[in-house]
């Protein structure tokens, strides 16, 4: 298999760690990445300017019809972003039009042909559960974990078409089958409060506090994420003293699946040694 | 009269170099020193880059190879030609610029030179590859053009001097006792036949004649004055000078060449702190500093952060990659682009008169920026980039250019409704529209069942901070109040995690609405401060 | 025994008219007691366009109470302006209207010296595209839309300032006549049966549809003609500026824009008795059918509800169309009747109200030998605190919670906040009221909004009996009343989103509450 | 450039009201393989409450304390109302498998017994009900049992007033006492479902109990609006008691209403735990029939889904489901275009008083069925052979009056799956 792979803004350099163990499971699974000079999805532009995000998004996928690939990428806002681009490009004919001629004088052109996969829908819709269980050389032993499904994959489930919004069930699947024990969370569809932790770090930061503590609530030892940006909202847990009081602590899918498949630390690129006592 | 020039030249550049250090510490008074690391400084990529380019070689091996090439061949020729006196004299006893292999070196280095500048001009007026087409023209052509033009009149200098028949006169009284008469004869001769001089009385060569001279040059000249072989380039453009030689030595054209390549080499000394080659002495210090993580930032020493402004070749290169590129195909802002903000930030560093209009601009696009890094990965000069897009920011809010969030947060909802735009004093609703704000049906549906206000995040988290609720500000669009809705708090604190729009019961696209008034508000904003702005101008 | 109340004047009907003797007299000095048996503008007052007629519609069949019209619109402008939004107006033709009218109409109109200017149809559909592009003739004219329930609460507002009382659900039940004149009225206030006297110098009959009634009970008799007129409120506003059909008066042929809402009217169909008029669904239909012909919005557009008010004419000899009737309005001075001290206004419009409450001013204080002339003309309408909430979405340009802390909105529709639902209970309590949710409605945009009370209704309540205004059980009648009064506007227009909304009103309040099974009190 | 995504299934359930979950739960539980589609919100309108018959006849004025009978004599008088098509035992069949599946997924009702309870509401008036969530169970028929009682209310929380609620008791002999609690949080109004939330945290919970307490002197059994929390509501109120010592019950309100959501929640958990595909907000296009196979399309914003399904179960609710659609002089049905009972004219439709006894002509309309809960068409037959309608959708069945809206959903909709699998099963054994 192979795709044109969608780091997005954050993970080069905010979350390397993301697109290095994202990189290597890829690998093992013998699914070829392959990297374009694509530009940002559009996902920040769109609380400024419609057109500006939708182009941005259809200019990527345009990039990547080129070379006849489709789209894969680990971040649920990029994957979310995607999707809205194509729906006001396919239902807002003033906007294509415009859009379609910015991207003439470029020298690009989109026919609408790209598909937009997230790791996760990738992983059990092309991927197949079964075909992924065999990978699985070191499963874990029953640690317990909660998953926080992305907003924007999740909602609107009308454009996504990610998975059931109200009672989702994919990530919980592919915790489980690599030997995880996945645990109910009321806060697990909530949103981490990343969007606007730029231009109200106090309500992002509340926002955060209760999703910590309801989840720790729930004796899970670890949140996975399968998204840069709720990642990176975890990982300000540590710079606020009344967060850091929490017992849990955030950890990225493509890592512990990588661990049990067998991969390394340094493959997975994990600085904190004493995460699943590597 | 030239050391007189000389040491002005280097004292003026001196006092630029102070300058600028100054100015730096000035400009950055407000770093508190104490959050300084010293790991947040890196040797290794300080020495790989500064010594070898390596950031370079890996932007570009071609641009890599011709940067080498001006490089290598510049250093040669400043320490072994220019400053022979002290260096080369000193270090050989035998030097003379004439003999082997210093003559053919010079040459060498010459053409290295050439070949680099030109390749860098080619470059900089054809070879931009988003850029180019859009007529976004860089500057920095001055420092290229000043070494071309030593060079040049350097190899043209050497090429009147060979065929020069007073220098030829001078050095026969200076260093034979040939006076007047056939012998003199014989060697001009020779030289003519070897050296490329040129005389004015005609010679007829015979043998006999060529072997006295020869003879005669080996015994006075030929210790000091290697065969003008190995200076290739100046007899290849000596051989072109042979018609209008005559002229040429008469006016002993080789003095003024010597004085316009002595001046221009002043030139760059003074303009060193000024001009683009500022780099050569702030890329090591940009290659200093560690990327940090934006939470980190205020752990480096903004002096540094702005000094390294002046590590900027304009290559453009981060423009090439950079992420928030189709914003600026859309808002046309030019200060979108890294290469273009480096240069408005110089000018706001210089404390120079910017009209706030174009502060506006720069606030704007530098709030495009997604601090995605790719400027700074590629940056050959080694800058933080972003890091200074931080730092820009923060300038720019200290000089109250905010972000519309804070904008629109500073004002009371009163005073923002006050700003309302016109035509919306009485709202016929009628018309078609894409602007779900705009049109009726898209929200008058709407039940009153709360359910969009009780899944809310925001709303619940948010109890004294928020105003209105979702479903209030739909509400506030079916009483005609969308200006005022884009004023709210709900919908500047709205996370787009599109819980209402997925749970309402009559399929209203709260959510998207939300996204779409946060985007009316911008405008408007955008619209309020631009007129603030030019008013203020 | 009863007891006895004194004033100057009492004036009877709390309609645009009696509030606005109310006031006229206060300022000339006089003391009034308004009585009213329901509450402010149950009558006509309230069940009309709030259309300010520039009096071209009237330039055909009436040139006096064009020229009337004319005047007043002037002077409302100049003293009311927070009671009206100027619109502006367009009279326009479709194919298939009378020619004829509309070749004369803009010289009838310089007859009687109305404003009228011929606009060619391109430019009438570009400032208002929801024309129909049917339209034959467009004439551009200086209609003004007003809100006759905030420009009564400021009259009797102002008249109360000034010294006047103002009592509702107080009815006349009978005069005492002694010699050719009242000695007093009798009256019962609805709310507790109990009943008192009133006497007064000068007794006031403004009680518009109900004025053959109460001049009955002195033995004078008026022959009234009830002319039922209904409208319909769309939930958007269709057009910028009112839109009158250019023909001779008939069904459907005014649509006034009002706030974010435009009214589309009207009906006229003769009625027998003022008291409960609702719509019906023919004349609905009707309605929109001649409606959708100059604005074809109107045929798809959703509607929230529908009311009918009763005009009040009187008649010399017997009429086909009412709408022929003098729309002038009439005051009898009852001295050639054998009653000295009493005068009837009755008839007449909206749009003349004052000049109607200056005349039986004058009249009042002729009677009174006093010579102070009327002020109504030159002083200004004050603007009070309990009259900003009938404006629909005015006062909503500041967050009310962070403001006043905690205070939430109890109407969402109209966004009407728990401090504004105090203080009208406050003012209604002032008025020796009893407040409930009707009374209330009648001063706020509850209830007003697409949701038509389903859920206002029940948050206001339960305020209410939190505020202890209500304690007992059988308060809960209360809501059954309100929504009944809703409801009598909702039932003739419920298909497509209205019938949605009104489905989900019967699940809460007779699903879940089951108040159907609450027995109404006898 | 649509994406189009191809699936079949045994039973294609449209809508996601209260008949759309019963429907799909007992066909995902039979272990056919089931597709849901529709706006699960509907079920935040719900009260929470099983109604199974309350008025009978409708303008009676009385509530019944047994509906058993009255459903016999209901199948008697009215053979078209949707109760006709069921005895007694189906009936409790059905009301038994909703309070087991529910159960499974962590929500408690009591089990059905023969007589209806009256539940005490925000505005004080009782409603009949025939089964109550366990949370509200020991405040039912409260002015028979003789107990003091307080009722608290939250400060901002809109719609609902301990005192008002009070005041439907005001007949009773023993005393009732009313608290408001202000809670710090409240600036401006709180929302149930918030309020909710915060009910599963602990210092709530205990500065909660603290205010009650106060009141352990002179009350021994607390109403509080049915907020207590949303996951596990039934530990809470139970630690509730066991903080206080007290009974406490939950009072129900105007929506949205939280035991609404909790059975909303309860569902989607279940039915998606049994592998049932849920296509949130797609509208659904009825194509074709390919060898007795429904080919319909189901739309959405982003994607368009092509279903073949054996069977479909019509649960798309009445206007506010909008299963029926209300034209400004008919009625019609959304989906296949059935013909609908309806009254001939609009001015049939309401009643000039809206708390008429007799009831809206309207809320008769409906699809009308055989005795398997197939919609017929203009012959009288039935239209499809295997189209099932469910819920409100159904004719003669006025549930608002009636106090029978959950009794009609639960048992429409379990029996129509049973009748196609039942059916689908003579096929395969033949």
């Amino acid at each position: 298999m192979k795709f044109a792979y969608f780091p997005g803004c954050k993970i080069p350099f905010e979350l390397k760690e993301y697109g290095d163990s994202f990189e290597a499971i890829m690998k093992k699974l013998e699914v070829r990445l392959i990297d374009l000079p694509f530009n940002c999805c559009g996902y920040p532009s769109k609380n400024k300017n419609l057109e500006i995000s939708v182009l941005s998004s259809i200019r990527n996928l345009a990039l990547a019809e080129q070379q006849g690939l489709d789209l894969i990428t680990p971040c649920k806002c990029c994957y979310g972003q995607f999707k809205h681009a194509i729906y006001f490009w396919n239902n807002r004919t003033d906007l294509r039009i415009k859009i379609n001629k910015t991207l003439k004088n470029e020298g690009l052109s989109w026919k609408g042909e790209t598909q937009i996969k997230h790791l996760l829908s990738f992983l059990y819709n092309d991927f197949g559960l079964l075909k992924l269980k065999h990978k699985i050389t070191k499963p874990f032993s029953n640690e317990k974990i909660v998953v926080q499904y992305g907003c924007h994959a999740l909602r609107p489930f009308s454009i996504t078409g990610f998975d059931d919004p109200f009672a989702p069930k994919i990530f919980e699947a592919l915790v489980n089958i690599i030997g995880l024990k996945n645990l109910e969370w009321s806060k697990s569809t909530e949103c981490c409060g990343n969007p606007i932790y730029e231009t109200n770090k106090k309500l992002s930061l509340k926002m955060l506090g209760s999703k910590l503590k309801t989840a720790s609530e729930t004796g899970a030892a670890y949140i996975c994420n399968a998204c840069t940006h709720c990642q990176i909202q975890y990982n300000f847990m540590v710079m606020e003293q009344e967060l850091k009081k929490f017992q849990i602590t955030p950890v990225l899918f493509t890592q512990i699946l990588g661990k049990a498949m067998g991969l390394t630390k340094n493959e997975l690129g994990i600085i904190n040694t004493d995460l699943f006592n590597f | 009269m030239i050391i007189k020039a000389l040491t002005i030249a280097i004292s003026l550049s001196l006092i630029g170099f102070l300058y600028q250090f100054f100015s730096f510490i000035k400009t950055n008074k407000t770093f508190d020193k104490k959050k300084w690391r010293m790991k947040n400084l890196s040797i290794k990529s300080f020495s790989l880059n500064s010594i070898l380019q390596t950031k370079l070689f890996k932007a570009g091996k071609i641009r890599w190879l011709m940067h080498l090439l001006v490089a290598s061949g510049f250093l040669y020729l400043v320490i072994f030609h220019a400053l022979d006196d002290v260096t080369s004299s000193y270090w050989f006893q035998y030097y003379q610029p004439t003999v082997d292999p210093f003559q053919f070196l010079r040459n060498l280095a010459g053409i290295f030179v050439l070949i680099g500048c030109v390749g860098f001009l080619c470059r900089r007026l054809f070879f931009f590859k988003k850029l180019k087409k859009r007529k976004i023209q860089f500057k920095g052509l001055f420092s290229i053009l000043l070494i071309l033009s030593i060079i040049l009149s350097g190899f043209l200098l050497e090429a009147v001097k060979i065929i020069s028949e007073p220098v030829f006169m001078e050095m026969v009284e200076e260093y034979s006792d040939i006076d007047e008469g056939t012998d003199l004869v014989d060697l001009k001769i020779y030289w003519e036949k070897n050296y490329n001089a040129v005389f004015n009385e005609p010679l007829l060569i015979t043998p006999e004649k060529l072997a006295i001279g020869k003879e005669l040059n080996e015994n006075f000249c030929i210790d000091c004055h290697s065969p003008i072989k190995s200076a290739f380039i100046s007899k290849s453009i000596a051989k072109a000078l042979k018609k209008p030689s005559i002229w040429l030595n008469y006016h002993r054209i080789d003095n003024l060449l010597y004085y316009v390549h002595y001046f221009l080499c002043l030139l760059i000394i003074v303009s060193l702190p000024f001009s683009r080659l500022f780099h050569i002495f702030l890329i090591p210090v940009a290659s200093l500093e560690k990327n940090l993580k934006k939470e980190q930032l205020d752990q480096t020493l903004g002096y540094i952060n702005t000094a390294t402004l002046y590590a900027c070749t304009n290559c453009g290169f981060c423009s090439d990659v950079c992420s928030v590129f189709p914003n600026f195909l859309i808002t046309k802002n030019i200060n979108t682009l890294p290469h273009a903000k480096i240069e408005s930030f110089k000018k706001l560093m210089n404390s120079a008169p910017v009209e706030s209009k174009a502060l506006y601009m720069l606030q704007s696009g530098n709030g495009e920026c997604t601090y995605c890094h790719k400027c700074t990965d590629i940056c050959p000069s080694g800058i933080d980039l972003q890091n200074l897009w931080v730092l820009l920011n923060q300038k720019l809010s200290l000089k109250g250019y905010q972000d519309n969030y804070t904008f629109i947060n500073n004002l009371s909802l009163e005073k923002w409704a006050k700003l309302a735009p016109e035509k919306e004093k009485t709202s016929s609703t009628q018309g078609k529209t894409t602007q779900l704000a705009d049109n009726v049906d898209s929200f008058e549906n709407c039940i009153q069942c709360t359910i969009c206000t009780n899944v809310c995040p925001v709303v619940e988290h948010d109890i004294d901070g928020n105003d209105y609720t979702p479903q209030q500000v739909l509400n506030l669009l079916r009483l005609g109040k969308k200006h005022l809705a884009t004023g709210t708090r709900m919908v500047w604190n709205c996370l787009t995690c599109f819980s209402c729009q997925e749970s309402c019961p009559q399929g209203i696209k709260v959510a998207d609405i939300m996204i779409e008034l946060r985007n009316n508000g911008n405008l408007r904003a955008d619209a309020l401060k631009l007129e603030n702005f030019t008013k203020a101008t | 025994m009863n007891k006895i109340i004194e004033t100057d004047v009492l004036v009877i009907g709390g309609g645009v008219t009696g509030t606005g003797i109310a006031r006229d007299l206060s300022l000339r000095g006089q003391k009034c007691i308004l009585i009213e048996k329901s509450d402010l503008n149950a009558g006509a007052s309230g069940g009309n366009h709030g259309l300010l007629h520039s009096g071209a519609r009237y330039v055909g069949s009436d040139p006096k109470a064009a020229v009337e019209c004319k005047n007043e619109l002037e002077i409302l402008k100049k003293n009311a302006g927070h009671c009206i939004e100027d619109t502006g107006g367009l009279f326009v033709a479709v194919k298939g209207d009378d020619e004829k009218y509309i070749a004369d109409f803009p010289g009838m109109c310089k007859k009687s010296g109305v404003y009228c200017k011929k606009i060619d149809l391109v430019l009438a559909r570009e400032i208002e595209p929801a024309l129909s592009n049917e339209i034959i003739a467009a004439y551009e004219v200086n209609d003004a839309s007003i809100n006759p329930f905030k420009i009564s609460i400021e009259n009797i507002n102002d008249a109360v300032l000034r010294g006047s009382q103002y009592l509702s659900f107080s009815k006349i039940v009978g005069f005492k006549i002694t010699n050719h004149s009242i000695e007093y009225a009798i009256v019962i206030n609805q709310n507790n049966g109990k009943t008192y006297q009133i006497k007064a110098r000068t007794y006031v009959n403004a009680s518009g549809a109900w004025a053959g009634i109460i001049a009955a009970m002195a033995g004078i008799t008026i022959n009234m003609v009830l002319s039922k007129g209904t409208l319909l409120v769309t939930s958007k506003r269709m057009t910028k500026r009112v839109i009158n059909r250019l023909r001779k008066a008939t069904d459907g042929d005014i649509l006034v824009p009002g706030g974010v809402v435009s009214i589309l009217g009207t009906t006229s169909v003769r009625v027998k008795s003022p008291d409960n008029i609702y719509p019906t669904i023919k004349e609905v239909d009707q309605i929109i059918s001649q409606g959708e012909q100059i604005i074809p919005a109107l045929k798809t557009c959703r509607y929230i509800r529908a009311y009918s008010g009763a005009r009040p004419l009187v008649s010399e000899g017997n009429i086909e169309d009412d709408r022929n009737v003098s729309r002038g309005f009439t005051l009898r001075d009852h001295q050639k009747d054998g009653v000295d001290n009493f005068i009837t206004i009755t008839g007449g419009k909206l749009s003349t109200y004052r000049l109607m409450a200056e005349k039986a001013s004058d009249i009042v204080a002729w009677k009174h030998s006093i010579f102070s002339k009327c002020l109504t003309k030159e002083i200004p309408l004050p603007s009070t605190k309990s009259g900003e909430w009938s404006e629909p979405g005015v006062p909503i340009n500041k967050p009310f919670k962070t403001e006043t802390g905690n205070d939430p909105i109890l109407c969402e529709c109209e966004m009407v906040p728990q401090s504004a639902i105090d203080t009208l209970i406050d003012s209604i309590k002032q008025a020796k009221g009893k407040p409930d949710l009707k009374s209330i409605a009648l001063r706020s945009r509850i209830g007003k909004g697409p949701c038509q009370g389903s859920f206002c209704s029940l948050r206001i309540l339960s305020h209410m009996y939190d505020r202890d205004v209500l304690q007992d059980i059988s308060d809960i009648n209360d809501l059954k009343l309100f929504l009944n009064e809703r409801w009598k506007g909702e039932q003739s227009l419920l298909w497509d989103q209205a019938l949605v909304q009104s489905s989900l009103k019967e699940m809460i309040h007779s699903g879940l509450f089951g108040l159907e099974l609450i027995k109404d009190p006898i | 450039m649509m994406i189009q995504k191809d699936t079949d299934c045994d039973v294609l359930v449209i809508g996601a009201g209260m008949a759309g979950m019963v429907a799909s739960a007992r066909a995902s539980q039979l272990g056919l393989k089931t597709i849901q589609a529709g706006n699960s919100s509907a079920l935040v309108f719900a009260s929470g409450l099983f109604d199974l018959l309350g008025v009978f006849p409708i303008d009676s004025g009385e509530i019944l304390s047994k509906p058993y009978p009255a459903i016999k004599k209901l199948q008697s008088d009215q053979p078209d109302h949707p109760y006709s098509k069921a005895n007694q035992k189906q009936i409790e069949d059905s009301f038994l498998f909703l309070i087991e599946f529910l159960d499974s997924a962590g929500l408690k009702y009591h089990l059905p017994g023969t007589c209806n309870k009256q539940i005490l509401t925000s505005v004080g008036t009782f409603k009949p009900t025939y089964i109550v969530p366990a949370t509200f169970l020991k405040g039912c028929d409260l002015n028979k049992v003789g107990k003091n009682l307080l009722i608290v209310d939250f400060k901002g929380l809109r719609g609902f007033s301990a005192k008002q609620a009070a005041s439907g008791l005001g007949d009773r002999k023993e005393k009732t006492h009313t608290l408001s609690i202000d809670l710090p949080e409240n600036k401006g109004g709180l929302n149930p479902v918030h309020l909710a939330k915060s009910f599963e945290n602990q210092e709530f919970i205990q500065k909660l109990s603290d205010k009650i307490l106060g009141f352990s002197k002179k009350a021994d059994i607390v109403g509080i609006p049915a907020i207590c929390g949303i996951q596990n509501s039934f530990e809470i109120v139970k630690e509730l008691e066991e903080k206080t010592g007290m009974d406490i019950f939950e009072i129900p309100g105007m929506p949205p209403s939280i035991p609404g959501l909790r059975l909303k929640n309860a569902f989607e958990k279940k039915i998606s735990d049994l592998n049932t595909l849920f296509l949130s907000n797609a509208k659904i296009v009825f194509n074709a029939m390919e060898d007795d196979n429904f080919i319909l399309q189901a739309i959405n914003d982003n994607f368009e889904t092509r279903i073949k399904a054996k069977c479909v179960i019509l649960a798309t609710g009445r206007f506010l489901g909008k299963g029926l659609f209300a034209q400004r002089n008919n009625v019609v049905e959304t989906i296949f275009n059935l013909p609908i009972f309806q009254p001939k004219t609009r001015d049939q439709w309401h009643q000039l008083n809206f708390f008429d006894p007799k009831g809206h002509q309207i809320n008769q309309t409906g699809l009308e069925t055989d005795d398997t809960f197939r919609p017929l068409d203009q012959t009288g037959e039935p239209a499809f052979e295997n189209l099932y309608a469910a819920g409100s959708i159904l004719a003669h069945n006025d549930f608002a009056r009636l106090k029978s809206g959950t009794g009609v959903c639960c048992v429409s909709a379990y029996l129509a799956v049973n009748n196609f699998y039942k059916k689908s099963h003579k096929m395969r054994n033949k």
